[in-house]
């Protein structure tokens, strides 16, 4: 963890209510799956956002606009610093995969563009499932498609297979020893329940950000974990889903 | 910035000498290794571990955390690994990195639980100090009933005290019509100290889904926003009282702290705090000597209690 | 921005249709007149007045005003010029500039003191119902007593009710273990509404003399850091009687007294950011439809307890 | 009242402590007594300061740093942005003097030069009593000589007569009909005392500054009045000191 005056370098609107923020080049490493805890103006608890892209040291996060902190986000410009603590979490284990999966659901699939890019330097083209309500979810689809080999699934079929991911995962029936896996809580419940030979990364309501307060605590195999430092990456068959 | 060495920043706590009067809250800093990479925790004068349970526990689901305006609210429910764990691994985490001594908080669900805690602190010589949790508003059943009630405080603090070998610092509930009298009950019961305060209820509304944000309905309400009603409550135990009264309660800087002290404290507890600025406990330490100065004191417990 | 004329924003407090449910709280708007040249307060739902005594009173030695985070601690003590003076000046100015009918708060020493006050407001018809104020910290020998002891309410909201031809609402205190007690005791005792919360007891020091920064030592403390206090006892006396409950505590947008309806209020008092926000309350009142159609209410009163 | 958003033209630090802050060109009208309250950043209330000068529409403050407001204050550069509510308050009545005597004890003083500029666009100089405890108090004393006839009265004998206030006014024995005071309360109290042929501008913590809140309230012969809204001047005859 580092504590980090961020500054923003640019905030582009992709859809009605999704932005990429990315910042000025810092000296920071991510390993994929790790996350940021940003510290917006006015309000006491920092948000976290996974890391979307981090490329020669400038940052990228995707975010929605969903409640007032994302939405004062999204009026930030170019040049507007934040206060950052950067480098948490633990990330996934891309050893783990030889043919990797990744498993995305909607917006929630942000951190496998990275994931995806840090394979491809590995010289490995990962596949990819992208689930989504519709179509118009997918935002990011094309950059996806630039990094792994992207299959779709939509529950109203506006794209791709149409039904839930795990319905897709039987459909397309992927040939991969190893799956990482982002998304809401529902679709990874699902995802784990079919298959556990993977990774998944958790999200949580979060105070601290980096291990102090047990405010984002779920149950394992293990005991209780938490989800910002003991993860957000967890094995799928280390997980107790409520 | 001014050193620290020109001044006397050093208290004494139940006859523990603290270099300093800062101390991390109970549920803010975990059992303090976890803050170890981000600074040189020796700087603190003490710490309050996480509340600790006689049997594992997870606590409450999630969410159990909210934002407010200035604040924050928590419904964690004392999530520890129960006490003989707290002792035999969290508390030899933290003798790798922390010289000094501690305090370990204590909470529970019966009077049984409590007694059975401390007792098993006995033996634990890294803890100086035991903090009786008796205002946690997250556990059902237990937690906030001994903490607003004079005479059932009173039974608890008695059982307690009676095995105890460590001083007993009582934490009390904000959420009461007359803090004096639950201190003077706990005082009269035998507690060594009084620390306070615990969070006051609250709640948050998600408007979308028309659901309290906390999965358990409401929570602690805790941060820069209760700051003075917890001066105004140090201030009416320290005057009710003769024992040492540790002050908490939206302090989040050197001045903050100065104030409370002012109001009676003979140490401060930094929490939600370290949640928002994990450097801020160690930040308000660095910070006491220039605000020392600025009021021309050169011992800091000169100031105890000081208001007029 | 959306257009106030496509919601319904009207709310029926005691019989009498509010033309929105924002009502700036006792206080914080003097007797309304005040802000007549701020804006046109005719968009208002109704006007809190004053607290209003006997006699005129002068109130507490200066300061009498401190800033908190994000708050501020009063001790007025109740300056007004008496309950007859009340109604043949100050009431009589504000016809002139709001059109509504308003609540008269009321304070007072004794029993017969609120009595007396109370049969004096029959007459006035400007006045559509009475706020008992019985929780005022800032009062020497009398409002905090009435506001914690739920026997002592009880007696006085009887006598009260006795002699008034006008609707009681009951002003409750925070500062107690049980607000539902409370509540269930001026309830039973007659009381048509509750409205809460008035403010917490709060203390600032200045470091610089040492002494209090309020004269009298101690104050009110409300603004932006008691919300979720607010919202969490607003909550609770909703779900503890039936009569309608007035919901107030650190709202300063449109957002937050959407958040204190679905806690189950069916009107909400914006105070202290009226002091800050000269503009507050008609900025909220303008931006409710805009919060309404996000939500997709066009009807206000579905909100109102709304909270699952 | 008016609800402004004001900008910073220059941020003069002008002693130890003491700073002019002066805004960009606003449609305004001031009388000299009246006062603006700021919104400083951070701070639930606004903090009262009387005009110290007002020139071709530019508003000037003198202030203080005495607590974190006024602190954060200090830090303010040109071109950054305020929250104010401005034409507060009452002012001096100018017509009451034809030979006008201003008594001002301190940094309290400031609003006198505004005050003496009035009377010298009327064409009259006005004679001016400025107390303090020692010289180097008197930070504006040259500004003040280009505006008035001046005399000093200091604790120590640092600078002209040695003595307070009310011993500097026998001593100098002016020639006015009616004076004008600001100043500390304890140096208010013992010009009253000493003669109430004049107007005082009173000083009091603030919470709303427009008449709201009562928190500034004192006592005169005619009842209870606000120094916000009812003053802050006051005829000297009315006020009750404590």
């Amino acid at each position: 963890m580092k504590n980090q005056i961020l500054t923003v370098k640019d905030n582009k609107q992709i859809s009605d209510d999704v932005f990429v923020m990315k910042f000025e080049k810092e000296e920071n490493e991510y390993k994929a799956g790790q996350f940021v805890e940003l510290k917006v103006d006015g309000f006491t608890l920092r948000r976290p956002f996974g890391v979307y892209d981090f490329e020669k040291g400038e940052l990228s996060l995707l975010y929605k606009v969903v409640g007032q902190g994302t939405a004062k986000m999204a009026t930030m410009k170019r040049g507007e610093k934040i206060d950052a603590l950067t480098e948490l979490g633990n990330g996934f284990n891309v050893d783990k995969a030889k043919k990797p999966l990744l498993i995305g659901g909607g917006l929630g699939a942000a951190p496998l563009y990275y994931l995806a890019k840090t394979f491809k330097e590995k010289g490995i083209k990962a596949e990819m499932l992208l689930g989504a309500r519709t179509q118009s979810d997918l935002v990011f689809l094309n950059d996806f498609k630039n990094v792994a080999d992207v299959k779709v699934a939509t529950d109203d079929g506006t794209s791709g297979f149409k039904g839930n991911v795990v319905e897709a995962l039987k459909h397309y029936d992927f040939d991969c020893d190893f799956y990482y896996a982002c998304g809401s809580l529902a679709m990874l419940k699902r995802v784990a329940s079919y298959s556990t030979n993977g990774e998944i990364s958790m999200e949580a309501r979060m105070a601290c950000g980096f291990g102090a307060c047990m405010g984002c605590s779920i149950m394992t195999t293990d005991g209780a974990k938490r989800v910002c430092k003991d993860g957000p990456v967890f094995y799928a068959k280390e997980i107790i889903f409520e | 910035m001014n050193n620290l060495k020109d001044f006397n920043l050093k208290v004494n706590l139940f006859g523990y000498e603290l270099k300093n009067p800062v101390i991390p809250a109970s549920g803010t800093f975990g059992f303090g290794y976890e803050f170890a990479d981000v600074y040189d925790i020796n700087c603190l004068g003490s710490i309050s571990l996480k509340g600790t349970t006689l049997n594992e526990r997870y606590g409450n689901p999630l969410p159990r955390v909210a934002e407010c305006p200035v604040g924050m609210l928590n419904s964690i429910g004392l999530q520890n690994k129960g006490v003989d764990k707290v002792i035999s691994e969290e508390i030899e985490k933290l003798k790798k990195v922390y010289d000094g001594k501690v305090i370990a908080n204590v909470g529970g669900h019966s009077v049984d639980e409590y007694v059975e805690v401390v007792r098993r602190f006995n033996a634990c010589d890294k803890v100086f100090a035991i903090e009786l949790n008796i205002s946690c508003p997250n556990v059902k059943g237990g937690g906030m009933a001994f903490g607003t009630n004079p005479s059932v405080a009173e039974n608890l603090v008695k059982a307690v005290k009676a095995v105890s070998q460590k001083p007993i610092m009582v934490k009390l509930s904000p959420n009461v019509t007359s803090i004096s009298e639950m201190a003077k009950a706990v005082e009269g019961a035998g507690a060594d100290g009084i620390s306070l305060i615990n969070t006051l209820v609250g709640m948050r509304i998600d408007l979308a889904t028309r659901k309290p944000i906390l999965a358990v309905g409401s929570g602690g309400y805790s941060g820069r926003g209760v700051f003075p009603v917890a001066l105004k409550m140090v201030n009416d135990v320290y005057k009710a009282v003769s024992v040492p009264v540790v002050g908490m309660g939206g302090i989040t800087s050197a001045r903050e702290a100065v104030e409370m002290m002012m109001a009676g404290a003979t140490a401060v507890m930094v929490g939600t705090e370290n949640l928002v600025n994990p450097y801020a406990s160690q930040q308000i330490i660095n910070d006491l000597p220039t605000v020392l100065d600025e009021l021309n004191v050169k011992d800091i417990n000169e100031i105890i209690g000081s208001v007029k």
